[in-house]
């Protein structure tokens, strides 16, 4: 290119007086007639008209131009447009720059027409300069893989592997626990149509088991981690189950072996046997032998025969996705011994006491013993107050919680139960407040507490005592007895430290995930191509986490759908003839684009992905040696800028 | 208007997404303001090199304004913010290095919608310039 | 410590204020309500006592008293609680409470009631039947129309007898209900008879013979309405009372004085309870969306007074004796159920209103001179 | 507006139908959750076309200030996406034209029809440069400042509007001609002979995202919305406060005073059955304290109370958010205001219980009172389905078929809806949606045609 003589072509445009009323146009063309270069200058009265595009295109083909520059408007309305003439023109078209001469220049120099004229002959001047320095460029082209990894097999994950895999892409989907649904099936009934958590989940498992394009891994994890935006490859890890028949098949001899271990699906309020199936309707179907706990493996062997298999060995997947969704979900708020009278008999968590009604068939009983009354106790492990800098607290709201303990109190006060609602707000928001009206109409009693004076549980005779200050009743110390306590406990994100590390996606102070931006990309990480939705990025309910999934399908149907994706050729590239591997870029860049590589025959220098290079430039600015710049927007072009704006104009 | 450049001449580094769009609307709205500032526009505010301005000082610029996005910036967000006031800060020591002084370099967020402010800002600027006139080498 | 007790908004909310548990504790109807003031704010507050269960908060609560159910807290209620039932509910209770050994109660349930009103009814029947004068002659009935048909005299001794008892009853709840409010203040704040004398005075004037509070609600027909209900009944009281003067004590009051006066008072007074009447009929208002049936027992029972004593006036001046007889009987009857169960029934509220006003008005001006006694609510014990 | 109507007004002789058109998809409403949906599903490939009713796209969003929690400024985050959608090859937008009905001939095949309104503006020569505004001498108020300020009767709808062109209101144009004189373009681009079009449209599914509209602060007649000047509602301060605004400056209605004692007032017209809309409107509380912190940096001597029945900071860092508003001085009082009396002076005393404090009587002396208004639905989509029935709930707001299953699905398959149409919710929450409505449509398509 650079032996190529350079023709450029120049059309400053009126604007039908927009421009004209207060730049002297003409004396803008004839002060860059003689730049270096400029073989057509014109003016024009409709640069962005038909008639005025084909004369552009004429004059390229007829004074073989191989540079454009119109100046007109803002380039936020027409640099498309013209760039589009332009390469009707047959020119690349990033051979092309767009001077700003209206919303920059004329209309905002209203008062001086001299001024407005020597300004708008600068910007022309430095788009001039740009497209001296101009080299065509290509827009980069990946080639996506039509597979999207989904993580986390709660109803975030089954929701989106479920959209992905009904437009034909193939999905791949990894849950770390033995069994599909997350916390879901551990909900007795949901807001608002009192479905089962079980169901909801069943409901969605059966629709994705029957597609051929999704592969299911339980018990599995992601054990590497590479590649970029349409091109990921990842390893996946199956630990083995060391069962090999359905649940049904040896359903009878699991109930043989004693009860050992705290059962994590019922929070403990159970125990469980060392092979074990969480749920009736959990899928896979085959059960799973929890051989850290198991003390006893002889008997098991001798017990099911054949049905086991200790030999089995972790397994290993290679994948290549297109793009990433993580939906690692939430684990409740535990709380300390002692907070809020938690650890004493009769004090349970709200996810407990959804436990307790489903193993009662509806009915709520503890320890045998009937329930008349219950409290709520709200905020608990929600908005909590930071004392010292150290402290891990929560500080936000956890959103479902009024919700989830309202509907649950409703169906309870069906049950003749009476409840009291202890709580700092309540926060049924949206269409949820039905459900607030209709739990106090009913007659649920509802208390505010002071956060500085939380609720005290005392124990009275075989009852609990509840001592609360009440808000609403001029700080009314009120005595109550119940049968139960529940606990309101709000989400905290699930920890996955190692998975964090190998995506290299980043949570926020709150510990959540950290989307890129709440409105613009809500569930776009700053990893091009990895996505999150439902709890792993907020507190939500059900619903919310549905459309969260969905979204974050959306976005990862927009990656993998097409064979390839097109990308703005703006990116940063390096010379390693040049590069003094600084590092400095690698440290500043914010999406991890820039690696060390190893040039044939230079060695070991700084390397830009451009499916991960978003273009800001950042890295431009700290390179030492200017070895690393911006395609598109080259320092020698901006240097070139200031030069040519920076020159005295005389008109 | 132009008496042989007694008049300073400003360098406005602008970024496509926001503070560009934010200037334009400043023309929208017909707001004045100094005619002598040429805008160059970038992706990010955190892609001014120190030598940039170093060299707009030495061909033809009195000032450098940089017209950043703030928090609002579609790459960095919040980080766009301490990244560019990295730069200023090497910046403004390179500048004293070569003798000129840091005050004709400014920052301000301006968002897409800003006129006002942007009007603000870059008249101020304009008028500390010009209190500083030129630009010479070793002026500190 | 106040143990919440949820059994007793359920009580309440049989008597009217079925709704009181939507309340989400905005505040909008303590504020909007005209008559709520500082240190008497309602109904917020009451409705807090009755879904917590601090009874003895709301019996003691003067402001129970202080509301003429003007509605605006219902209209504006965002929950559609209900907060103006819920006030005249916990009248209701507080009637029943108030009462001696709560025999009140008994009006304040639907079956006891029925049957207690039919009893009292067939004990003043049969009271009359038996003084009756069994052999009168036409021409005496010509003569002494209408007394001859009962003794003049019986009415009469029956009458002051009712009435004493009567008084005496009604003395006895407002000394119960004094004791209930004034749990609510410091006892220390007795106060110089001067000031209670005044207070009384002014009470009476205000809020008995002008009923200025009510005056503070929007609708005015209803202040009207209320006005005409209660002068009518004093006037047609007075009235009464010249007949007895005249034919008893011969004070020579003109018969055509005690005539006058009956006329222009029971107009007001059944003016007066057709307005109520119509209007918890047609139910527009908020006070008259719910009727308990005390309500319309009180409304029937006044109403009744009023037209029968309005129609043995026109049939004795027309010449229906036989009418005349039959209504004076049944005009009677009304009188005595009305009156002899006044103390426990929502008439009481005549009694009790002011009371409350006048201890309230009385107990907070005391309260204020003597800064931070109020504070110091004494602990009830039941 | 209905052709009908149309017809009525006598202006144009003729309405000009045009021939069918195909399409993927149809969004009805051009608001971020229809921008949203439309820009996924033509990044997906698929062909897509917007119908906005108002003469630009960009919804409610584009005339907001900032907002919460980040403080991000509206603009900047509507105006590249409006834009975006603006340029999109795969997106074609049909603007200030109306749904005008819908049929469903089978599952993947929707009828519709649309009415295009004539803009009286060629928008292919029209560069929008407001030279038809200046000349043009009739003013009315301005819709997109709620009044606050004046229009012209051609305006640009408002300055980042898109598409940035005029439009010439019939209802006060006086037909001077002026602006037709006005225009630099040759010919001029006014043109009065438009006549409203019929496009005919065949689409495989519909994405519903039309919104919703603000409660009429009027029908709480205790707060004398509309009558006492001071009482404005919060999407007037919202303009106030936005870099755009009408004054340049805070100022209140009555005597153009700097206010310096403001007072929210939340739940208006939500969370209240007197005015029939039990809901809580989800978004008031912490717009009321966005707003509550622009005003404690623009007037920094001011006080604002804000007076409230629960905060309902649920939100991701919202909570945070109210906190940090309550470090600034911010004063929060639970209680909910009963009536408003307005001073001679112009200034307004509200009356509330203060709960928290023991339940004390209050008055209060505020220059300025904000009605955070509730969110309403806009009903008219339901009654364009013909044949079949489009569920909505008792308030009016569209239901999805199964909440826990497909939060997005409507009662008809095939159609979707997204964002502030399903019931009032914030920016993030309606762009998911957005995103959701989109993934549901391409999954529906690829399904019903057999792709897989």
């Amino acid at each position: 290119m650079s032996e190529e003589e350079l023709r450029i072509g120049v059309y400053v445009c009126h604007c039908g007086g927009n421009i004209s009323d207060y730049v002297d146009v003409k004396k803008v063309v004839e002060a860059i007639k003689g730049e270096p270069g400029v073989v057509v200058a014109k003016d024009v009265m409709f640069a962005c008209s038909d008639s005025s595009q084909n004369e552009i295109i004429n004059d390229v083909k007829e004074h073989n131009l191989n540079r454009v520059v119109v100046a007109s408007c803002s380039p936020k309305l027409h640099e498309l447009t013209f760039r589009e003439t332009v390469k009707r023109a047959g020119l690349n078209p990033y051979l092309y720059y767009h001077a700003n001469i209206r919303e920059h220049v004329s209309w905002a120099h209203t008062d001086t027409r001299e001024g407005a004229t020597e300004k708008a002959i600068r910007h022309v001047r430095a788009a001039i300069a740009y497209v001296r320095n101009a080299k065509p460029l290509e827009p980069i082209r990946q080639k996506t893989m039509h597979a999207v990894l989904v993580i986390g097999g709660g109803i975030a994950g089954l929701r989106a592997a479920l959209d992905l895999s009904r437009t034909g892409l193939n999905v791949y989907l990894v849950e770390r626990s033995p069994f599909l649904g997350g916390r879901t099936p551990q909900l007795y009934r949901v807001y608002p149509d009192g479905r089962r958590g079980a169901d909801i989940v069943k409901d969605l498992v059966s629709e994705l088991i029957r597609r051929d394009n999704v592969a299911i891994y339980t018990n599995a994890e992601i054990k590497s981690f590479s590649g970029y935006i349409g091109n990921f490859e990842v390893e996946v890890e199956i630990k083995p189950r060391y069962i090999k028949v359905p649940y049904d098949e040896i359903k009878e001899k699991i109930k043989e072996l004693p009860d050992e271990i705290p059962d994590e699906f019922n929070y403990g309020l159970t125990k469980r046997k060392v092979i074990y199936y969480p749920y009736e309707g959990a899928f896979p179907r085959i059960p799973v032998l929890d051989l850290d706990h198991c003390s006893d493996v002889e008997t098991i062997k001798e017990l099911l025969g054949d049905a086991v298999d200790l030999e089995q060995k972790p397994e290993t997947v290679k994948l290549k996705v297109g793009a990433v969704i993580v939906a690692t979900g939430f684990d409740p708020y535990e709380p300390k011994e002692g907070e809020f009278g938690y650890g004493r008999q009769g004090v349970v968590t709200l996810p407990q006491l959804h436990r307790l009604m489903d193993l009662g068939n509806g009915e709520l009983k503890l320890n045998g013993r009937e329930i008349r009354d219950v409290a709520f106790v709200y905020c608990v492990g929600s908005r909590q107050k930071k004392s010292s800098e150290e402290e891990e607290v929560n500080e936000y709201c956890s959103r479902y919680c009024c919700n989830a303990a309202m509907y649950i109190s409703s169906l309870l006060m069906e049950q003749g139960i009476r409840t009291y609602h202890i709580f700092r707000d309540i926060r049924t928001y949206g269409r949820h407040e039905r459900m607030y009206d209709e739990v106090s109409r009913k007659g649920g009693i509802f208390i505010k507490y002071n956060e500085d004076e939380p609720p005290e549980i005392e124990e009275e005779g075989d009852k609990l005592l509840l001592k609360v200050k009440d808000l609403l009743t001029a700080g009314e110390q009120l005595e109550i007895p119940v049968d139960l306590v529940v606990l309101v406990t709000g989400m905290v994100p699930r920890k996955t430290p190692e998975l964090d590390e190998l995506l290299r996606i980043s949570r926020g102070r709150d510990r959540f995930y950290v989307e890129v931006h709440p409105k613009l990309r809500p569930v776009e990480t700053a990893i091009g191509g990895i996505f999150i939705a439902g709890a792993c990025q907020a507190p939500r309910d059900i619903c919310e986490t549905l459309s969260s999934a969905s979204a974050a399908a959306s976005k990862a149907a927009t990656v993998t759908l097409r064979d390839v994706i097109e990308l703005e050729p703006f990116k940063a590239e390096v010379d390693p003839n040049i590069c003094d591997l600084s590092k400095k870029c690698i440290e500043i860049c914010p999406y991890e684009a820039i690696e060390i590589k190893n040039y044939e025959g230079i060695g070991e220098k700084a390397w830009v992905n451009k499916a991960k290079c978003m273009g800001c430039g950042a890295c431009v600015a700290v390179c030492p040696t200017e070895a690393i710049q911006l395609n598109g927007l080259t320092n020698e072009q901006i240097r070139a800028m200031i030069e040519a704006a920076g020159k005295e104009v005389i008109i | 208007m132009n008496e042989g450049g007694s008049e300073p001449l400003i360098l406005v580094f602008s970024t496509n997404t926001i503070s560009d769009p934010g200037i334009d609307f400043t023309g929208l709205m017909h707001l004045h303001y100094p005619t002598r500032t040429v805008i160059v526009r970038l992706p990010c505010s955190s892609m001014v090199r120190p030598q940039f301005v170093l060299y707009a000082l030495t061909h033809g610029f009195d000032g450098v304004f940089i017209a950043a996005d703030g928090p609002d910036c579609p790459y960095l967000a919040a980080a766009c913010v301490d990244i560019t006031s990295q730069r200023m800060a090497e910046a403004q020591n390179l500048l004293k290095e070569n003798g000129i002084k840091p005050e004709r370099l400014a920052m301000a967020g301006i968002c897409s919608v800003c006129a006002e402010p942007f009007v603000r800002s870059i008249k101020a600027f304009y008028d500390r310039i010009k209190d500083l006139g030129k630009v010479e080498i070793g002026e500190v | 410590m106040v143990r919440v007790d949820p059994s007793f908004v359920e009580r309440v909310k049989k008597l009217g204020a079925f709704d009181i548990t939507a309340c989400y504790n905005c505040g909008n109807c303590t504020a909007i309500c005209p008559l709520s003031s500082e240190g008497h704010e309602f109904p917020r507050k009451l409705i807090r006592y009755s879904i917590l269960g601090m009874e003895n908060k709301v019996i003691s609560a003067p402001e129970l008293w202080l509301c003429y159910y003007c509605g605006e807290c219902t209209d504006t209620c965002p929950r559609q609680a209900d907060p103006g039932g819920l006030m005249m509910a916990l009248r209701r209770y507080a009637i029943s409470k108030y009462s001696v050994g709560k025999i009140a109660r008994i009006f304040y349930d639907k079956v006891a009631a029925a049957f207690s009103w039919t009893i009292l009814s067939l004990i003043a029947l049969i009271g009359l039947v038996m003084f009756m004068n069994p052999n009168v002659s036409a021409s005496e009935m010509e003569q002494n129309f209408p007394f001859c048909f009962i003794g003049k005299e019986f009415i009469h001794d029956a009458g002051l007898v009712l009435g004493v008892i009567v008084v005496a009853l009604a003395l006895v709840n407002l000394y119960i209900m004094y004791r209930s409010i004034s749990l609510g203040y410091s006892r220390r704040a007795k106060g110089s008879v001067g000031l209670w004398v005044k207070n009384l005075v002014l009470t009476l004037i205000r809020e008995v013979a002008a009923q200025l509070k009510y005056t503070k609600c929007e609708n005015k027909l209803r202040y009207i309405g209320h006005m005409s209900l209660f002068w009518g009944f004093v006037g047609l009281f007075i009235a009464t009372i010249t007949g007895f003067l005249r034919d008893y004590y011969d004070i020579m009051i003109p018969p055509e004085v005690s005539l006058g006066l009956g006329v222009i008072f029971g107009i007001l007074l059944i003016y007066g309870s057709l307005y109520y009447m119509v209007g918890r009929f047609s139910k527009k208002e908020a006070y008259a969306k719910y009727s308990h049936h005390t309500d319309w027992v009180f409304l029937w029972l006044l109403f009744l007074t009023g037209i029968t004593g309005f129609l043995i006036t026109i049939f004795r001046f027309m010449g229906y004796p036989f009418l005349t007889y039959v209504l004076l009987l049944v005009h009677l009857v009304v009188v005595f159920d009305l009156l002899i169960t006044a103390p426990f029934t929502k008439f009481s509220h005549a009694i009790y209103r002011p009371l409350a006003i006048w201890l309230s008005d009385t107990m907070d001006q005391l309260a204020r001179e003597a800064p931070g006694e109020k504070e110091a609510v004494a602990e009830v014990s039941q | 507006m209905s052709v009908k109507s149309w017809y009525e007004r006598k202006y144009y002789g003729e309405i000009e139908d045009l021939p069918e058109e195909e399409y993927d998809v149809l969004v009805i409403g051009g608001g971020i959750a229809g921008i949203q949906a439309a820009l996924d599903l033509g990044d997906m490939g698929f062909k897509v076309v917007l119908v906005e009713k108002e003469p630009s796209i960009g919804g409610f969003m584009y005339k907001l200030s900032k907002t919460f929690p980040t403080m991000d400024c509206a603009s900047c985050i509507a105006t590249p996406r409006m834009a975006q959608v603006f340029h999109h090859p795969m997106i074609d937008l049909l603007i200030y034209s109306e749904v005008e009905e819908i049929e469903k001939k089978g599952e993947g095949d929707f009828r519709v029809k649309v009415l295009e309104k004539p803009r009286f503006v060629d928008s292919s020569r029209c560069t929008g440069c407001g030279q038809c505004e200046l000349a043009c001498p009739v003013i009315v108020p301005h819709e997109y400042d709620w009044g606050l300020a004046g229009r012209k009767a051609v305006y640009i709808p408002f300055d980042t509007a898109v598409p940035r062109i005029a439009v010439v209101d019939l209802d006060h144009c006086i037909y001077c001609g002026q602006c037709e004189r006005a225009c630099p373009t040759e010919p001029p681009s006014i043109d009065f002979t438009q006549v409203p079009k019929i496009h005919h449209l065949k689409v495989g599914a519909i994405i519903i995202a039309t919104g919703f509209h603000l409660f009429d602060a009027r029908l709480k007649e205790n707060y004398h919305f509309g009558e006492y000047p001071n009482v404005i509602h919060a999407m007037h301060m919202d303009r106030l406060l936005a870099p755009t605004r009408p004054y340049h400056a805070i100022l209140r209605p009555s005597d153009g005073k700097e206010p310096n004692n403001i007072a929210y007032i939340l739940c208006v017209g939500s969370r209240d059955k007197t005015v029939n809309n039990p809901n809580c409107s989800q978004i008031c509380c912490m717009y009321s304290i966005k707003q509550a912190q622009l005003i404690m940096g623009a007037l920094p001597l001011a006080d604002v109370t804000i007076y409230y029945i629960d905060i309902r900071a649920f939100g991701k860092a919202f909570e945070e958010f109210y906190q940090q508003a309550k470090d600034m001085g911010i004063m929060l009082v639970k209680g909910r205001v009963a009536k408003i009396e307005q001073k001679e002076n112009g200034d307004l005393i509200v009356w509330y219980e203060d709960i928290e404090n023991g339940g004390k009587l209050c008055k209060a002396e505020h220059d300025l009172v904000v009605l955070s208004v509730g969110l309403l639905p806009n009903k008219e989509i339901a009654n364009v389905f013909k044949g079949q029935k489009l569920e909505v709930d008792d308030v009016g707001w569209i239901k999805p078929v199964d909440e826990n299953a497909n939060p997005v699905e409507t009662s008809i398959r095939g159609v979707f809806a997204a964002g502030t149409a399903l019931g009032p919710k914030d920016i993030p929450d309606s762009v998911i949606e957005g995103g959701a409505a989109a993934m549901q449509c391409a999954a529906y398509l690829s399904e019903v045609r057999g792709r897989h």
